[in-house]
This record gives C-alpha cells, structure tokens and sequence, in this order.
C-alpha cells in the first residue's frame, strides 16, 4: 500500500515540482540572508504567485479541451477594463465591480468559443485574431475615456486589498501570518473551484473528455459545442480575475494589464504536468509550475542578476528541471518494467 | 468529397484574390503613386522578412512542431552578426556565412533538446528564447550597432528593376524550401514524420532525425531573416526580432498550414505575408491610428473566419 | 561637492547608512549614463552603497518586485522610472510605508500627485515641444509635421502628442500635424516598416519629423536619409547614432535630455532626505531636470550646458526644494 | 527460414510475451493466432523492428539477427502489414506504397518511378486506384489494401500479415488470398493473423498459437488440427460455442420506426422498424450507409424526408446527448479508435462518461467510488483483461478496447442500442461472449439494431435482417438460424438489386 503510493509519487510530475522548488529555497535562502523577508519578499513573491496561478489557471481552462488562448492576456484587459469602468464611470462598489469585469470576461472567452464552434476553425487561429481586436479595442476605448489611459479610481477596499495580509484576518486572538497577502485568497478559491471542476463536476470531466477526444465525446453524449464554449468562457473570466489581481497589486486599470500574460500562462500548467493536446490538466501543477519559475526570477534577482544573466538562468533552470524530470520518468518507468 | 489538396489549393487561390484586390484597391486610392519605383521598392523590401520567418515558422510546423524561439534566435544572429563585424573586425564574407551557421546551429541544438529531452518543442523552444533574448542583451546592452560593413548594407537597399534584392532572397528561399519538400527525400521524409508520425517510424524513417532537421531549417531560415535584417535595418539592437514571433505563426497559419503538422503550404504563407504587408501599407496610405487598425483587422478576420468556414455538412 | 558633510546630529543618521538604488523602467540608451552617475554618487557622497538595476523590463510587476528585493537588501533610497506611470504612486506609497525614502527620476507620475518625495524628471511636454519648435524652425515655419512616438496608452505619450499640439498651434495654422503615429517604439524594424510606408505613401507631403521615441527617432534618421527627402528630422536623446546623423545631417536636431543629472542631483537628495538631515518644503515637488536642443552647431559642446544645468540643479534643491537644518 | 526462439517482452505491468517461439518456412503460409491480447501484435512488431525484445533470439536464413529497427527489419528481407493503419494522410498512395524506399533522382523524389511501382503493387491485388491520388479520405478497406500493396513493394523473402481482412469485402478477401498463394508459391514465407477461424483454414498450412505470451502450439501443420483443437488450444480449456436458443417471438409495439427516410447523407426512402426484445440485422456491403444510417438516427446528420418515429411519436433527434437522454438511444460506434474510446484516459472514466449524472454524490459531484465500482462490474461482466481499471485504455489489446467500449453503452442501460460492427478483431472466446450478451439484453428487453459485415455473426444473432445498398433498403429477410438459406436469400437480395 504505502510502497505503491511512493511508487505513485514517484511516477508523478508533481514530486519532481516540490523537490525543485523546496531544493531552491533551501539554495536562496541560504545564500540570501533576507530571502524570507516577509515584508519585502515573501508577501509581494506570492502576491505575483497568487495573480500568474490564476493566469495559469486561465490558460489551463482552455488546454483542458486541447486548445489555446492566445489572446489570454487581452482578454484580462478587456475584464480590467469593464471593472475601470464600474469604479470611474458607475461609481461601484470593488465587488460589484469585480462581478461584472469577471463577467465581461467570460463573455468575451464565450465569444470566443461561439466564433470557434461556428466555424471549426483552429483555436490558435481564432484566439490570434481576438487578441488583435482586443487590443485595438481596448486601446480604442482607453484613449476615448481617459486623459492618461487609465482608469485611477479606487473604490473603497482596493487600497487594502493590496496591502493586507492573513495578519489581517484574525479569529479571536489567533491572527494568521504577515507573509501570506489576502490578494492569495482568490487565486486560492480559483484553484479550488477549478479544482472541483475537472475532477468532480460533469462539465469538467466532460470537457477533459471533449480534450482527450471530441468524435467520441460527440458520440458519447457529450454536447462537445457548449462544453468548448464553457471552457473558453472559464479562461475568459479567470483571465479577467488575474486582471484584477493585477490591477490591485500595481494600482489601477491600465490597457497594458495582460500583456505579459502569455508566457507565464503557459509555462505554470505545463511545468506543472498538463498536456498541451488536452485531456489532462493539474491544478496544484500549476501552482507549482508558477512558483518554481517565480521563485528562481525572485533569487536571481536578489543574487543580483542583471538583465541578461536572469533570462539566460532562467531559461537554462527551466531546460536542467525539464530533462532531470525526463530522467526521473525514465527511472520510475525502468523500475515499473523490472518488478 | 473534398480533398485536403483541393482545399489547400483553393485556399492559394482565395488568397491570391485577396492580395491582388488589395494591391489594386490601395494603387487606386492613392491615385497610382503606389505603382512608383520606389513605392513598390519599399512595399517589396519589407515583405522579406516576414517571409523568411514565416517559412522558418512553417518547417517547424511541419513536423508538428512549434518555434517559439523565431525572433530571439533572430535578432540573437543578427547582433551577433553586427557586433562581429562593427567590433571585432569580423570581413563580411565571413560574417554572413557565420550568421546563417549560427542560426542553423542554435536550430539543432533546438532539435537535439527536444530530441533528447523528449520535452514539448514549445516548452524548449520557450527555454531557449528566454535564453536567446538574454545573450541578444548581452551582445548589444542597449545600444544600436550599426557601422558595419558598407557592402553589406548597400546590398540591403540595391533592387534590381526595383525589385529589391533583400525580397529576391527571400524569394528563392521560398522556391528552394517548396522543391524540398515537395521533391527531395529527406523534405518528404520530414512531412511524413509529422503527418504520421507512427507510419513514418514504421516505414524506417527516423523521427527524431526529422524533428533536428526541421528545427535546423528553421534556425537556418532565422539566420537569412537575421542576415537581412543587418543589411536592411538602420542598426541593430536589443530590440531586433521583438515582434517576429506572432507574426511568424500568423504567414503559415493563414496561409493554409496544419499546426498539426504534414500539410503545408509555401505558396500560401508568402502569400499570406503579402496580405499583412497590405495592411501595413493601407494603415501609412489612410494615416491610420494602430489601434482602428488592430481593431478592423481582428474584426475582419474573425468575421471571415465565421462566414467562411461555416461548419456544414464537413 | 561638500554637501554630503551636512548630515550630521543626534538624530540624523550617518549618511554611510544610506543606500540608494536606481532603478529604470527597463534597458534603454536613456538610463545608461545613471550607472556612472550612481558609482559617482557613491565616491562623491559617500554613502554606503549605490546600485544600478534595469531588471524591470517594462513591467510595472516585474519593477516592483526588484523594489521589493532591493529593500529586503537594505536600500533604503530609491530613484525610480515608474514603468506605468498611473501605476508608480502605489509603488511609492507602499515603500514609503515601509520607511524607504523615494524620488521619481526622469518621469513624473500621471495626474496631479505625486506620493514620492520628489519628482526631478524631464517635462515630457515641455521636451516634446521644444522638439516640434525645432522641427518647425527647420522647416522654415511653414509645411506639414508628422509625430512618431511610443506607446499610445502610456501617460507620457499623451503629454507629448500634448507638447507638439501646442507648439503647432503657435505657428497659426502655418504648420500642420499630417499625422501623428504611436505604438512604434517597440523595436526597430516596426519603425523602420512604419516610416518607410509613411515615406513612401506621403513623403512629398511632408515637410518636419519629430520623434519623441528612441526607436522611431533612430528609423526616421536613416530612413529620410536613403530616401533623400528634403524632410527635417528632430530626434530625441543623445545615444551616438542619433549624434551621428546629427554629425551628417541626416538629423536636424535632438533634444537630449539629462539624466546623469536625474541620478546625480536626485541621489544626492535622496541621501539628504534619508539621513534625516533635511526634509521637504513642499513634499511631492516637480522640479524640471532640463532639455536641451543639439543641432549641428553645438553637437560638441552642449555637454556644457547640460553640465551647468545639474550645478544649477543642485543648488536650486539646497535652496528652494529641500528645507536642511 | 525466420526462427523466434523464447521471445519475452515487458511492457510497464504486463509480461506481453513470455516465451513466444515460431519458425516461418519459405513457401508456406503460417497462422498465428490468439486470444485478444495474447500476445500476436507484440510479437510480429519485435519481428519487424518495432520493439525490443527483452529476452530471446531471432534468426533469419539461419543467421541470429538483432532488429533493432524497421529498417534493419526490411533489409533483413520482413515485410509487414501492422494491425493499425499507418499511412501518411497528406500523401499520395503512391508515395506510401513506396515510402520506405523513395526513389530518387539527382536527389529530388522520381515521380515516375513511383507511379510505376504503385501501379504494379496495385495491379497485383487488382486494386484500381490512382496512385497520385491523396490517401486522406479513403475508407478503411481501401485503406488496408493499400497497407498490403506496400507490404508487397518491398518484395520481401518474409511477409507479416497482422488481421489484414477486417475491413474487407469478401471479394477482396479472396483477391488477397490469390495473391498471397501465389507469393507463397513463389517462396514467401507468410505469417498471418486472423480471428477468423475459416479463413486461416482456407489459407494457412502451419500454425501457431499464442496464449498470455506463450507458444501453446508451436508451429505445426493446420490439417492436423480440427477447429475445436485450435480453439481450445487459444482459450485454454475445451470451449464449444453455445448454440443460443431461440428467442421468444416479439410482438411488442416498435420502439423505433424510420418510415420513407431520406437523409442528408444521401438514403433515400428508408424504412424499417425494430421492437424491444429484438435484435434487427442491418446488413450489407461495406460502403452501403448502414454506419450513416445509424448516424443520422442519432441526429449526426439530417433527416430530409419521411419520418422517424420513437415509441410512437414521431421526433426530431438533436445529437447523441439527445438521443441518450431524451429518447435511451445508444450508439457503439465500428471505429473505436477514432469514434468510440479516448484512448489517454483511464477506463473508468471511458466506461463512465455518458452516466457521471447518474454517479453524482449528494452534494452534486461525481463520486469517484461509485465511477469504480461501476467499471468494474462491466470489466467483470465482460471479462475485460486489465490489471487495474485506472489503466488508460490506449494500453488495452484491441479485442479489449472494443470491450470498452460496449460496456461504456451497456452501463448508460438504453432502451435501443445500434451495435456497429461490434466484434472487429475480436478472438472467438470473446466473440461467443458478446454473442451471448448481445442475445441476453435483447431478450432481457433491448432493442438492438445490429450492425455487421460477418454473416455468420448476423445469422447467429439477428431475428430479421434487413438489407441495405447504396444508402436505400433492397429487402429484408425472416432469420431462420440457418446459415445456408439466410445467407442465401440475403446475397440474393444483394445481387437482384444489383441487376
Ligand atoms: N505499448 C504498449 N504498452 C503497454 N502494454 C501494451 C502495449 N502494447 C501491448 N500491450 C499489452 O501487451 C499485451 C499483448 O498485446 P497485443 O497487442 O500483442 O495483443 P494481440 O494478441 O495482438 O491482441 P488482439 O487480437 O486484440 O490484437 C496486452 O495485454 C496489451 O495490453
Ligand atoms: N468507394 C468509396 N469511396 C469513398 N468513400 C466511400 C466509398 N464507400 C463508402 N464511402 C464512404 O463511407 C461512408 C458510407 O459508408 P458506411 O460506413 O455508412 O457504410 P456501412 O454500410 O456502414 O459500411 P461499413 O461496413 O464499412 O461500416 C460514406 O461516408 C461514404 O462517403
Ligand atoms: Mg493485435
Ligand atoms: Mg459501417
């Protein structure tokens, strides 16, 4: 029994993951003495955490069904920018706010979806082109109704929202840790429903089924349209959540919020074991995967990387973690075979 | 019952339309001065590299595969190129072969990771962008180079019959990539890989040799956009390949490839460049603000996509 | 300079526990003279240590988590090129909480606050135009203009198409915008294709070219040059292959900016304000670090000028800005 | 000539092959067969380069061989037709007939020399096919002769047919097996595998059978075996096939009626009717629209004219879904590959998917207990050989997958369920036992409309057989059980409609 759950982990991506990442904290933190600032470091580390799982998660949404959102990044400006709206022109509260960028999101990920649906046409396709509309469209938009291309209002909360953490939060006398930003809480809850989704609900499992393979989804009795729809309307609205995020952390709704989404949109789920050609995703993978890359931008940083030095480390670590997780692959196939 | 053939085939045709009535369309509205030598000069000198990456991005798809490194491994080439010959006295007779060497070299390291590693190719080829874009960095900081050699540069603006000779290259890389894949074994040893990869490993082709291959090309194609690049642009810098990756997938997809890889289409990616090129040229005609442009164009593609790929009886 | 010596009593720190950073937007030509103004900084002032981080790469989330990593390594003064500048007052309000003193450098925050303890910043505005009067005073006052400048939603793009509006205006409808076109600073071949289209579709139109971006400025100089239009070229920055067009005519004009004296003056204070020796009149003040036009004529020697400009600078904080016991 | 000796082959939890020996002669043709997943697959891929082996020799011509890939496979003289289609869709069949040899001329691709040797392989197998045509779009039996005209292009001293006929007409069975004689009477030695016990007695000379990876009979003649031998020799214990008893006469009221149904798909004036309890045959010739048929019951394409009319009322079916849940149609589709299983997942999930509604918790998500305990009451009902139901199904043998895939449609318990050709590549033990079951629901209520091109299979199963030919019905026929005379009237109608 426990053998073969040490054989399970084993053969799981995911261990790989957490070995990495608690090797490389061991690493920074004893090269750094303040890496485990809370203030400076650890706060504002998962903050970033917390926004680029919930992009992940956004892009995973899409991956799910074997497609991809290239235009994820738009599409959190596009939901940012209906919540700038909400704050400056509607004078909303920040939830009600939040409700309808969230929203807004999702329909244009629905949009998205219908157009592909419709058409048949590749996702990569379809995606490219919403991400060039989107972003004439939300520059459009920016340039009419703003003088500095930003929407600055902040609604009442926002400010803390940005600042507090769990030492916020208190029960009785027992408050949580200065370390952990409450901003976490949504990528948590994100990562929860989500999570609920692809392993619990029908929906989800339907649309890894869609992901794995649509003829035999159609002919299962899955509505494979809507189910495709659905997913995109999900990367839609987490997109626009992560836009949120983002817009909290650095203050207020801008056009250029999203646009360097793409590469860590992917590189969270995939690091973390979900398959580019659908039908398999990991949620705690990608929180992983997103913290792994995080944390070696955040040591480098502060072993004092320059430009140059940080991307090529970077890209070398991300390359040695991949093959050592090939090698491990090949081990634990090897001692399967030779039982 | 339609073939893929027939499809891709009618897809060039379509395209074709497209490119001429645009061209013909902008010749109208601005009252012929498109029609100009140096007007069709500067239309024609602009096409090439989009080309060149598009077809470096269409062998990668090819075999299946993606190459997210197109413009770092671009402009990584040409600042190695430029700061070679503007710093370190490199001739340019060497420097040329140098870059499209290195460009080919970078793609079979490319090929070999993926190989090896049996990771995503658009997982290494990420990997190696980001490395890519920190030793372009490296190279340039963040400076422009550009006093190197005179031949070179004046061969990027020379045309012949103003038709520029940067565009010629281009071309006949289009013309060579065509006959081998169409033609020469191991072209169609690289398209049955990717179309079928099981049946190609069966027929003893070897996949893994397809894969380094075609990322070759690829870096070798990369390599003649970075050659052109030095020979055309005013300089290079760190801002060099910035905006090719985007525009290297949007040619070949356009332009009728599967990015499931074993269909292709040459004709149709430079054909599919030209129709971006038009944009560009419509949006300095119209003094458009980029962002109507970004717009429409996003618009109008997802339009088309709706009306004429209504899924019916396929 | 002697003033690093001020700061000294009881309750004033030692100015050698001062650290300051700097830290650009990204890489760019701009900042690089900010490396040897922060070392001369650190010879000059004597503080306890000075460094020069561009890791941000133009991301407003990237910057602040090298602000963050910078703090958690003791720097406790920071001159900072906000990336978004709607954005940069939450950095600022967010260090400043955490007892870092701070300063905007070369670029101020958008709208009418500014929660760093000083902005000491080009007026974007105010260089731009100046620019487009050059361009103007090029085309002998009459004939068409085209703006070539850098991210549309950016608030310093919209000061500059601002700046050039106005200096067109002045000219009472003798000279006229053709066409103003952003979003091609994000590298050279972008604005190499854009001006060569923009050349080759109006270029007999147009009389004046004024960039307010590094990239459209380098494109519009080689650009005019091979096509051998008669057009006027303003630039912006003094990076060497601007000053080389300018060298053989290519280019008309630059304006060049003064950041060395951004991070010189701006370092200096921030040590004064750190050590606690002195404070602010006004805390939030603007104060304009100067722009200058290089033309042909004094393509060798407007370092002089620039050179006066940050004296005058300093003298003008130990003055006016700053209130030292 | 070709010597396997002792082959072992481990794959991650199963010993494929566990002592599998076998000795191909020149000029003879040797049988290899075998249970699903017994091992035939395995074996004729380490023959031909595909896998390693992890223990045992090989020897051709008397000379121990290593192959450690296709080619040194083809250069040792093996030729191959695998069980899955490998062609290359984009390419032409010319250029896959001969694309483990591409001619070349002064390093470009000798267009004529391709079209010459496609010609020649096809002609051989009287296949009348343009060899610049794209293969992409083909349907499956073309598809599996143009895998054996390539196997053909090598002329290769030994050639492995892995089920070359399941997909083929019976003319193009007999024009395959001329052609193999007369290879064999040329000196080819020829392995071949089949499920088909009458046709490896019309065929083979030798046999071999595999049982869990083992040689259980070990090259030796085939006239000495009677069928019953061989068959107990694959299932391991004396195996008759059950007679199943008739069934009692139905006269319940239809449950499904297509009357004068034409189809986007090109039926025309369709009409038939089926009643629970029933098992109604739908038989014809590959190509006729039977598969089509099915579809467009099941909304997959329109319904131009007539009527179809489910428990008497007449309906308009959206998709599957609709089907499924509105009306309890079902639907096991003939390409499990591609139609029917998702390879990548487990087979829980596969015999789960259309019931997750039914397998909800009280809080509303799908219990992964109750996902389990219902796949593994189908993988008992149907003896579906795995070694834990969380095994991706893509692991599974082929006889398994299609095991799969029924259990997925007996698990979503329809009312109707349209069975397409449900025992493709299915081993004889296997076969009897989705017979029985086929027979059990029925009679327990089910209405079946049954797909197959196995005559036998249709007589043993079917009450009435209906008779399909481009896309419109030529007659229908009272099953008797008696395979003479059904299959008789049958071809009859086939033929007559032909005239
Ligand atoms: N690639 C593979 N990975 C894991 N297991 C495999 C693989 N290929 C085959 N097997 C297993 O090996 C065993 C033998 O399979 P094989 O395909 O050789 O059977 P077969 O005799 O050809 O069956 P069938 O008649 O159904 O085609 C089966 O248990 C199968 O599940
Ligand atoms: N000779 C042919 N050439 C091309 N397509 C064909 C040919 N014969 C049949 N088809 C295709 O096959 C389909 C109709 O066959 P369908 O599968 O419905 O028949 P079937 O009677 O069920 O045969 P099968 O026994 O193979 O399932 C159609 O899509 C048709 O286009
Ligand atoms: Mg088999
Ligand atoms: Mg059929």
């Amino acid at each position: 029994m426990t053998l073969q759950v040490l054989r399970r982990s084993l053969a799981d991506q995911r261990t790989g993951l957490v070995l990495l990442l608690v090797l490389l904290v061991v690493v920074f933190g004893s090269l750094i003495p303040t890496f485990f600032d809370d203030r400076f470091v650890v706060f504002p580390l998962l903050r970033d955490v917390a926004t680029l799982t919930v992009v992940g998660l956004a892009q995973l949404a899409v991956l799910s069904i074997g497609h991809l959102n290239i235009a994820v990044g738009r599409m959190a400006a596009f939901g940012a920018m209906f919540m700038g709206l909400a704050y400056e022109q509607w004078h909303l509260p920040l939830y009600a706010g939040l409700v309808i960028g969230v929203a807004a999101g999702a329909a244009i990920g629905a949009l998205t979806g219908l157009i592909i649906t419709s058409s048949g046409v590749n996702s990569f396709v379809v995606t490219l082109a919403m991400d060039f509309a989107l972003l004439g469209f939300v520059s459009l938009v920016y340039s009419e109704l703003t003088t500095s291309a930003a929407f600055t209002t902040k609604p009442a909360g926002m400010q803390e929202l940005r600042t507090f953490s769990l030492a916020d939060v208190c029960v009785g006398p027992v408050c949580g840790t200065s370390a952990i930003p409450q901003l976490a809480i949504f990528a948590v809850l994100a990562m929860l429903a989500v999570g609920y989704l692809y392993s619990r609900a029908r929906t989800g499992r339907e649309m890894l089924m869609v992901g794995s393979n649509a003829v035999a989804a159609e002919l299962s009795g899955i509505p494979v349209d809507r189910r495709i729809v659905g997913a995109h309307a999900l990367s839609g609205g987490l997109a626009a959540l992560a836009g949120f995020m983002l817009a909290v952390t650095s203050g207020s709704f801008t056009a250029t919020i999203g646009s360097e989404f793409m590469l860590p949109s992917f590189l969270g789920p995939v690091l973390g074991g979900t398959l580019l050609t659908g039908g398999a995703v990991s949620i705690i993978g990608t929180f992983l995967g997103t913290s792994l890359t995080q944390v070696i931008r955040q040591g480098l940083t502060m072993l004092g990387a320059s430009v140059q030095s940080l991307s090529i480390s970077l890209g070398i670590i991300l390359l040695a973690a991949l093959s050592l997780d090939r090698v491990r692959q090949v081990i634990s196939e090897r001692k399967a075979v030779r039982r | 019952m339609i073939t893929l053939d027939a499809r891709l085939r009618s897809n060039e045709t379509t395209l074709a339309v497209v490119a001429v009535v645009g061209y013909t369309a902008l010749v109208v509205t601005s009252g012929g001065s498109l029609l100009s030598g140096s007007a069709i000069e500067t239309f024609f000198a602009y096409l090439a590299v989009p080309v060149l990456i598009g077809l470096a991005q269409l062998v990668a798809l090819a075999v299946g595969q993606m190459n997210l490194s197109v413009g770092a491994l671009g402009g990584f080439v040409a600042c190695a190129g430029g700061v070679a010959m503007a710093q370190h006295g490199v001739p340019v007779w060497l420097a040329v072969p140098g870059a499209l060497a290195l460009g080919a070299f970078v793609g079979v390291l490319n090929g070999l990771l993926v190989v090896l590693t049996r990771i995503n190719g658009f997982i290494v080829t990420l990997a190696t962008m980001t490395i890519l874009t920190g030793l372009q960095y490296e190279l340039v900081g963040t400076t422009t180079v550009s006093d190197y050699s005179p031949v070179l540069r004046d061969l990027g603006r020379a045309a012949i019959f103003h038709i520029p000779v940067v565009f010629l290259v281009a071309l006949a890389a289009a013309v060579v990539l065509a006959v081998f894949l169409r033609r020469a074994v191991p072209g169609r040893h690289l398209l049955a890989s990717g179309g079928n990869p099981l049946a190609a490993r069966l027929s003893g082709i070897s996949n893994n040799r397809s894969i380094v291959v075609a990322h070759a090309l690829s870096g070798l194609l990369i390599g003649v956009a970075a050659v052109v690049t030095l020979a055309s642009a005013p300089g290079v810098n760190q801002s060099i390949g910035g905006d090719w990756l985007l525009a290297s997938f949007a040619a070949p997809i356009i332009g009728g490839v599967a990015l499931s890889g074993g269909a292709v289409s040459v004709s149709g990616t430079v054909l599919a460049a030209v129709i971006i090129r038009l944009v560009d040229v419509a949006r300095a005609q119209f003094s458009l603000n980029p962002s109507w442009v970004n717009f429409v164009v996003g618009a109008v593609v997802l339009g088309t996509v709706v009306l004429t790929h209504r899924r019916g009886a396929a | 300079s002697d003033a690093g010596q001020s700061a000294a009593g009881p309750d004033k720190k030692d100015v050698s526990s001062v650290k300051v950073a700097f830290v650009p937007g990204g890489p760019h030509p701009y900042f690089q003279p900010w490396k040897a103004a922060a070392d001369q900084v650190k010879a000059d002032f004597k503080v306890g240590g000075t460094v020069f981080d561009e890791t941000s790469q133009w991301d407003q989330a990237k910057q602040n988590s090298a602000l963050n990593s910078l703090a958690s390594q003791g720097y406790n003064a920071m001159g900072i090129f906000g990336v978004s500048p709607t954005d940069i007052n939450s950095t600022f309000t967010d260090l400043k909480a955490k007892g870092i003193t701070v300063a905007s450098l070369g670029s101020c925050p958008a709208g009418d606050k500014d929660e760093a303890d000083f902005c000491l910043s080009t007026d974007v505005g105010e260089a731009a135009y100046k620019a487009a009067k050059t361009a103007i005073e090029a085309m002998n006052g009459t004939g068409k203009l085209v703006h070539l400048t850098g991210n549309n939603v950016d608030a310093n793009t919209q000061r500059r198409i601002a700046g050039v509006q106005k200096a067109v205006d002045e000219t009472g409808g003798k000279v006229s915008i053709l066409t103003t076109i952003p979003d091609i600073d994000k590298d050279l071949q972008t604005a190499q294709k854009a001006v060569a289209d923009l050349l080759s579709a109006q270029g007999n139109q147009i009389q004046g070219i004024v960039t307010t971006a590094y990239n459209p400025a380098v494109a519009a100089a080689a650009g005019v040059k091979s096509a051998g239009l008669p057009i006027k070229v303003v630039a912006i920055d003094d990076d060497a292959t601007i000053l080389a067009g300018i060298k053989d005519g290519s280019v008309a004009a630059t304006i060049a900016q003064n950041p060395t004296g951004q991070a010189y003056v701006g370092g200096w204070a921030l040590a004064q304000l750190a050590t606690g020796a002195c404070t602010m009149a006004t805390p939030g003040t603007t104060v304009d670090s100067g722009s200058f036009v290089i033309t042909k004529t004094n393509v060798d020697t407007y370092d002089t000028e620039r050179k006066a400009k940050t004296t005058q600078l300093t003298e003008q904080f130990k003055s006016s800005v700053l209130k030292c016991s | 000539m070709l010597i396997a000796q002792d082959l072992v082959k481990l794959f991650p939890g199963v010993r494929a092959l566990d002592g599998a020996s076998l000795r191909i002669e020149p000029g003879s043709v040797h049988a290899l067969l075998g249970e699903n997943g017994a091992g035939k697959s395995t074996l004729i891929k380490i023959l031909t380069g595909v896998y390693r082996p992890d223990g045992g020799t090989l020897s051709v011509g008397g000379v121990e061989v290593h192959l450690d890939s296709p080619q040194a496979a083809s250069r040792a003289g093996v030729g191959v037709v695998h069980q899955e289609r490998n062609l290359v869709p984009e390419f032409s069949i010319g250029e896959n007939i001969v694309l483990q040899r591409l001619p070349a001329k002064g390093g470009l691709l000798d267009r004529a020399a391709i079209r010459a040797e496609a010609k020649r392989c096809l002609d051989l197998l009287d296949l009348d096919l343009d060899p610049d045509r794209r293969v992409r779009g083909l349907p499956v039996s073309q598809l599996q002769l143009i895998e054996v005209a390539k196997a053909l292009s090598m002329d290769s001293s030994v050639l492995l047919l892995d089920e070359p006929t399941t997909a083929s007409t019976p003319s193009e069975v007999e024009r395959l097996f001329e052609v193999i004689r007369k290879l064999r009477d040329n000196g080819t030695a020829v392995l071949f595998v089949s499920h088909k016990l009458e046709e490896v007695y019309e065929l083979c000379d030798t046999v071999t059978v595999l049982r869990d990876g083992v040689s259980v009979l070990e090259s030796t003649p085939l006239a000495d075996l009677a069928k019953q031998d061989l068959i107990s020799a694959m299932v391991g214990r004396a195996h008759s096939a059950v007679d199943l008893p008739a069934r009692p006469a139905v006269t319940a009221e239809p449950v499904l009626e297509l009357s004068a149904v034409s189809t986007a798909a090109g039926h025309r004036d369709i009409s038939l009717s089926l009643r629970p309890g029933e098992i109604l045959g739908l038989y014809g010739l590959v190509g006729a629209g039977r598969s089509e048929l099915a579809k467009a019951v099941l909304g997959l394409s329109a319904i131009t004219a007539g009527e179809l009319r489910v428990r008497g009322k007449a309906v308009n079916i959206k998709d599957v879904r609709d089907a499924l849940r509105g009306h309890r149609i079902g639907y096991v589709p003939e390409d499990r590959k591609e139609e029917g299983l998702f390879l990548d997942q487990p087979v829980t999930k596969n015999i789960a998917v259309a019931v997750w509604d039914r397998l909800r918790t009280r809080i509303g998500g799908v219990s992964a207990k109750s996902e389990r305990a219902l796949a593994e009451t189908y993988v008992e009902r149907l003896g579906i050989r795995l070694s834990s139901t969380d095994k991706l199904v893509g692991e599974l043998s082929g006889g398994n997958q299609q095991k799969v895939s029924l259990a997925k449609w007996l698990a979503a318990e329809t009312e109707i369920l349209i069975i397409d050709e449900p025992t493709v590549g299915i081993d004889v033990r296997t076969k009897a036992a989705f017979h029985e079951l086929i027979w059990q629901l029925a009679t327990d209520g089910l209405a079946v409309l049954l797909i197959t091109s196995d005559l036998v299979e249709m007589v043993t199963l079917a009450d009435r057989i209906v008779v399909m030919r481009d896309f419109h019905v030529c007659g229908e026929v009272v099953n008797d059980h008696e395979y003479e005379p059904t299959s008789h009237r049958v071809m009859g109608l086939i033929h007559q409609d032909a005239e």
